[in-house]
């Protein structure tokens, strides 16, 4: 595939503006760019071919089975999209009067609204861009809470160790130390070790429930507790909230403060890597301190206002606006059934695959999933040298998105598979059997794994030299 | 009601005896029973075409503007068709992030594109795949340049408001001790600024254009930073880079800024796109995404992310940064964008928007609204003040069906970009006359 | 302007150098100077921009009604969003007919569905890929039934006035007699038919729902028909077949018919969709492309072109028809269309059409409307009388936004489509009431 | 890759409509349908994936190269079908009143004044949907015209030998008998044929020039002289337009009536076989024959009239309109100097093309071309057995279309190529060395061709017993 700097000739371009249609102004020659601009010069027709090769050597979950554990690859229907296209939408200014823009602000007020109510919490703010922006965000409301009340001395976060990388990192670059919780041997929270952890130090705690194992905490009501009976705050991280949804609520569970994934519980596409929105919601104690500005409503009539004592902005504006039109699209098309549904499907679906699996493959832990589970590959590492990279590198030859690898961190050789509600039987009966082929294949010739994958555009990179020697642009054969 | 599962009821039931279980709520039965939804209070799910509807009747309850004067951070382009085209093929917009190189390598070229086309715009030797928009992109190069010794930053309150809140919020997050320089007619005044560098100062941050849309004296910023030991981050708008002098030519150490305006659509505040880059030396505490050519077994070419030891996943609390989806779909629309433009047509548009404004500012001054960055030279942006209550003489405008420049300070923020056509310009001009009598 | 014409002037010139030639005009040397053109009376070309801009303003200079009341040939439907997913992808919109299987097993694979879909909704046995519309089809089925003793037609003239056109002008051209059947309370009588039926009688067509939305009695007509020995041809409205008795049912030669409804927009006319099926003995017959099931060398199913023998570019002035290409998107489209209705969402379609109609029907009749079709069964079309001036009446209705029924002959033919809500219904209910001062 | 019909589970479907909102009309039993309508059931996701594969089986120009001779596959641009896409052209009503339908009355009307320029004609009808329904409303026009004359004599249609199969067709349409007229040495008319074959029963004359061959006949003045002395009319058939728009005109040439492809020379995309547009011009003396309606325009109002001869309708409405719209878009972006820009590129295009191939592949005629050349490959089939066929199979597995095969028939292994003016000269460059390298392995392994393509989805189809024993609909299992 040539990069569109090779495509580039001396002089091509396209017509896409008239002349200058005033006087053109004269800046002063060293305020004027020196190099010159090496942009590609590419006519339409050769960039949009450029762009339709590239797009044939990429996979999105509209195109197939994409089981992405904790990353929830469900369809992203169209309907949605059409709804953020319209013009009423994507051609607002973001500093238009509010009563030029009311169906804008009634789209936020609508979206904070249901999914309040599908959270359990009070307000909602829509400015983080994407999940761990979100984190920061919730994080911050517990900091601003505990310093509202004088609470200085609070400056440790509690993560399980099971925990995504991001929560961690969240919490350090809002300002806390980070406390590792270790996992029991069910894979939940180790109450004990919980205990031991609070105290008058503790800010509050991140959990993502069910765990990063797929599976449910079912003594979560007492980890709150313990939590909150210190003087720590609860922080849900949604990132699998697809797996409870209209089943149970974080704000039921104890928990203070939330983020969403709308690019994943809630049907937005991903776009290979964002935009996405990671809305923070919060109960009414930590509402004063939301960014930003926030929506109210008074008479049918939109505006925005400044929460008291507002930890500020994290983002310009509103956040990523068009994603919550998707969203809200999405959450008026599942309602008060669907949404309760497309958990169930989930769940079920999850286990479907599980069932089909677990004869031929290691759980790592042999009990009912939430929507995800979590396989380890160590026994089939030792007996053959097939690794859970080589079993997810075969299943791109079958035009399957490997589940995620590796992680987490406490399975050796883990692949953590989530298939989602919006697969039929069918499609998991297929991966299910490209599964056990694959096993059958890494026993009788295991070396030929370490090829895969075999039929696609290229083959596995070289990541150490990538990393060791980066290239990070084309150099114009300099 | 629809919930896109395509598995029927009997075959839900057959999935479910599959696994052993009888009903859906088994599935659920680890939930403790005091805290299972009985009740969700939520509307009844809706067919697509009531939702199609519904949405339809959402948007039409806003008023698009057919002129628009007003910038202040997010701008009106054209965008050409064959972006839309490019950014709206399934494959591109419903895949995850890239970690599986081997069937993701559309995606990752592109990105790797985008990376070279940034760095040739600002001058600069690395960038990464994208961050929020432009103000995280400013305040994360804030934290980029925090040493041991050198905590504090320097911030010009001529940068963008939007941008100055979400600094402070960052900054005050890791106890960044943050000095914020005062305007001086409309700009930033590099006397103010020497005046507060100190041994501990770690950066500075400039935006050029800045909010006024004056163009910052660059050369002496630089030079009192680096004199003083402190790294220089620019912001600067995208557009501005097809004419005016880069941030590497500058030589700052980090650029910044708020690509939207590089094929992305007003669409009420985002989905937007921060772009960074810097020099090499201060490539791997960039944050974020950033894709690296390397070669496949067979020795093709391909494209991998690359230098993840910054990342969160590996090094949870001490990574550089939290970033992880980031927006790659809005970096792909800034590259298809610059790639349909090309160097002419991106000078074009920067030369005419900043023509339009001049032109623009030529009439104002003629009705009385005179210009409050005085001799300074501007880009496409100019506060006037304003003979009548800014905000009566917008609404004026608004039932003619023109947004008007921004009400600031007493004044007004124009911005002209190369959609304020002439004509657009001399109907502004006019109904003004009329509103003031004139 | 542009000319979509990648090479630049350098590079043109080094072409024509290539060839032996230094000029452009010399490559029109072969042209008799006397009619070379010397100035092209043709507007200056336009940038990407202003064509844009040019063409959105042609578009608001028509008025969109939201509720449409009208029908007579083009109806409004809900279109599911995959449908337009689908048929905007590059591949199918910029491929050419389908001569290269080998490339092109998507196309030939979704007209084979199509085919199929087609075949399946009307009850018959085989289906070509489409032809230009439904009057079209109309007429090229009644070539279809040409014998060297029978040629003339007998026509209802309760069918479609567009379709009664085109069949006139095409028979006229091959000199086939053509006999219209008078229209009675809104029908075809069968009665008639049985009169003028005669031996040289090839075929006759009847629409069923009619033109004022009757269903015929088809039972009866078919019957006539084939008693004396001629082929039946039947017209019909493809959302009807979701809920009523198909062509084939009723044993009928011919099904044809315009696709229309079936997902495409109204788009002032076209592009639409002419199908036709028709039973195997006259597959030979049959005008137009066809897709046909086959293997490759390797066993695997593919799909072709085939049955080319028919065609006139083997067979030029002997082919059954002329037909190249045809409204192959358009297939797609319907065959998407059903596909996402399957056929509960097609039965619901064609229920609710009727139920609003019917629904309508009554109110209408509350207020003096009377049915003109008296008590036969019709679909989601009626023709009323008007108790004031049509045309007057939908002025004032088009004053509401509301686009009314079609004024035919004094009174008004009335159209609901699943689309036409009760409280659309109710709101033109409570106009006309205001209108008629009631 | 599954049919639609082997996707489907019973119960499957969408919630795309709200349940009726009024009783549920019933009909008499008797009127309803009998056996069940067995269309596929599937959801969203599945039926969205199917088609993705589709389309990744399927090339279009805008995915690469299309040489396809006749056929002027040039790229199809994006602004026309934004154009095309907007509700104010959608949503309209074919019958709403004129006054709410002006702006698509100026599209046709606009069209019309710039094709009419461009052709040399006085006026046009956009109802035929298609070239072949343009020949036949064209020789409709002729056959008014004569009978307006009460000339019935007149019952014959010349036509050249090389032409385009649907104008034979179409003339035994229209009810006139073919005359066919044989080319000349050079490919052109013969002229004394000509003057033979003309007479009081002569109609007209149908011509392409460019004819099939590429060439422009020069005799173009004489031929039509020819007709007109006779008292037969002249008939342009505007398939290869693309060749000298805008520097020659057919009514300039002597042509009475022609049809357009707005589908090739106008840039509108062909959707894998249609909707196409073949608008219609004539002259004055024909504009009273043309079909109806028709728009006129009178101080700035346009309204619609039925021409006072008319040949009624060849198809409902005003055509296919869309396709017009996006026409018009291109007429706009071209104009004055982009349209002689287009046919001067297209038919440096393919000298360009012609000249790096010429000294390896015989061309039918050694003379320069115009929009597209035809090599005739009788000499390889002879020396190694490798036919057109196996060449042009073999051009798919290097993602080029095969140009057009086995016409014009007067050409023995014909391969007919028009690269039209939208290729850069680096697409030509490749393809060029990719027809060189095929006649290096048909000359080094002639065997190995007839298999090719070896790298599509399916090998060469077995078309014979595709037309034996057709199948023609999926059978269900029965």
């Amino acid at each position: 595939m040539k990069l569109l700097f090779e495509r580039s000739r001396p002089g091509r371009g396209n017509d896409l503006l008239p002349p200058c249609d005033v006087p053109v102004t004269q800046f002063d020659p060293s305020l004027l760019r020196g190099a010159p601009l090496r942009l590609p010069e590419i006519a339409e027709v050769d960039l949009g071919r450029h762009y339709t090769e590239l797009a044939k050597q990429t996979h999105g979950v509209n195109d197939g089975f994409y089981p992405l554990g904790s990353c929830t690859m469900k369809y992203n229907p169209r309907v949605n999209e059409e709804a953020a296209a319209q013009p009423g939408f994507t051609q607002l200014h973001p500093l238009q009067p509010v009563e030029t823009v009311q169906g804008a602000l009634e789209v936020l007020a609508t979206a904070e609204r249901l999914l309040c109510e599908i959270t359990g919490m009070d307000g909602m703010s829509f400015q983080p861009a994407a999940g761990a922006h979100g984190e920061y965000t919730g994080l911050l409301l517990i900091r601003k809470y505990h310093q509202s009340r004088g609470d200085a001395a609070r400056t440790k976060i509690l993560v399980p160790d099971a925990a995504h990388g991001t929560n961690p990192a969240s919490a350090t670059m809002a300002g806390f130390q980070v406390v590792s919780i270790p996992s029991n041997q069910a894979g939940g929270v180790d109450l004990d070790a919980l205990r031991q952890a609070v105290g008058p130090d503790t800010a509050g705690l991140m959990l993502t429930n069910p765990n990063t194992v797929g599976l449910f905490d079912a003594n979560i009501l007492e980890i709150t507790q313990i939590v909150h009976d210190a003087g720590g705050l609860c922080y849900y991280d949604g990132a699998n909230l697809n797996a409870v949804m209209g089943q149970v609520r974080p704000g039921d569970m104890g928990f203070d403060c939330v983020h969403l994934n709308l690019h994943k519980t809630f049907s937005t596409p991903h776009g290979g890597g964002g935009p996405g929105s990671g809305p923070v919601g919060c109960k009414a104690m930590l509402e004063p301190f939301l960014p930003t500005p926030r929506v109210k409503e008074a008479d049918g009539v939109y505006s925005l206002f400044t929460p008291e004592q507002t930890m500020g902005q994290v983002r310009s504006f509103y956040g990523n606006f068009l994603v919550v039109v998707k969203a809200l699209s999405y959450l008026l098309t599942l309602g008060k059934e669907g949404i309760p549904a497309a958990s169930a499907g989930a769940v079920l679906n999850a286990n479907y695959l599980m069932k089909q699996l677990m004869d031929h493959y290691d759980m790592s832990y042999n009990t009912r999933c939430m929507h995800e589970f979590v396989m380890t590959l160590q026994g089939l590492a030792h007996d053959t040298g097939v690794t859970a990279m080589d079993v997810a590198k075969r299943l791109l030859d079958f035009g399957i998105h490997p589940p995620t690898m590796y992680f987490p961190l406490i399975v050796h050789e883990a692949l953590m598979v989530e298939p989602t509600e919006t697969e039929s039987p069918e499609t998991l009966d297929q991966a299910a059997q490209v599964f056990l082929d694959i096993l059958a294949e890494a026993k009788a010739d295991p070396e030929s794994l370490h090829q895969a994958p075999r039929c696609c555009p290229v083959g596995r990179p070289d990541e150490v030299t990538a990393a060791r020697s980066p290239i990070l642009r084309y150099s114009f054969g300099e | 009601m629809g919930s896109y599962i395509p598995a029927t009821g009997e075959e839900r039931q057959a999935m479910l005896q599959a696994i052993g279980l009888t009903s859906v709520e088994e599935l659920f039965d680890v939930v403790p029973e005091a805290v299972r939804v009985k009740n969700l209070d939520l509307p009844e799910g809706l067919s697509e075409w009531e939702v199609s509807q519904t949405m339809a009747s959402l948007a039409e309850k806003n008023r698009v503007f057919r002129s628009v004067f007003r910038g202040a951070g997010a701008y009106r382009h054209y965008i050409p068709s064959i972006v839309k085209t490019v950014t709206s093929k399934e494959e591109f917009l419903t895949a995850y992030t890239p970690y599986q190189a081997e069937i993701s390598q559309g995606v990752l070229q592109s990105i790797f594109e985008y990376q070279t086309q940034m760095c040739e715009l600002t001058g600069m030797e690395v960038s990464n795949a994208s961050v929020y928009d432009g103000a995280v992109a400013a305040a994360e190069a804030i934290f980029m340049c925090q040493e041991r010794k050198r905590t504090s930053v320097v911030v010009s309150g001529a940068a963008d408001p939007q941008t100055l809140a979400v600094i402070k919020t960052y900054c005050e997050s890791r106890d960044v001790p943050v000095t914020i320089l005062p305007v001086d007619g409309c700009a930033t005044d590099p006397a103010a600024l020497q005046a507060v560098l100190a041994g501990d100062t770690a950066a500075v941050y400039v935006q050029s254009p800045n909010y006024f849309g004056v163009l910052e004296d660059m050369d002496a910023i630089v030079s009192a930073a680096h004199g003083a030991g402190a790294k220089v981050i620019m912001g600067v708008n995208p557009i501005s880079l097809g004419l005016l002098k880069p941030p590497g030519e500058y030589g700052v150490d980090i650029a910044v800024g708020e690509g939207q305006p590089l094929g992305m659509p007003l669409s009420f505040g985002g989905p937007y796109l921060g772009f960074m880059t810097c020099k090499k030396a201060m490539m791997r505490k960039l944050p974020g995404r950033i894709v690296g050519q390397t070669t496949d077994a067979q020795g093709n070419r391909c494209f991998v992310l690359t230098l993840q030891a910054r990342e969160q996943h590996i090094r949870r609390e001490k990574a550089s940064s939290n970033i992880c989806s980031n927006e790659a779909l809005c970096a792909m629309t800034a590259s298809v964008y610059l790639a349909a433009m090309g160097p002419r047509g991106l000078r074009q548009v920067a030369e005419t928007c900043a023509s339009h404004a001049h032109y623009l500012a030529g009439e104002l001054a003629k009705l009385g609204f005179s210009l409050r960055s005085g001799e300074k030279p501007f880009f496409h942006e100019f506060c006037t003040d304003c003979p009548m209550d800014p905000a009566l003489l917008c609404a004026k405008l608004e039932e003619r069906g023109i947004l008007g420049g921004l009400p600031v300070d007493g004044g007004i923020l124009w911005c002209c970009t190369e959609l304020n056509t002439k004509a657009d310009m001399d109907q502004l001009i006019a109904v003004i006359g009329e509103v003031l009598g004139k």
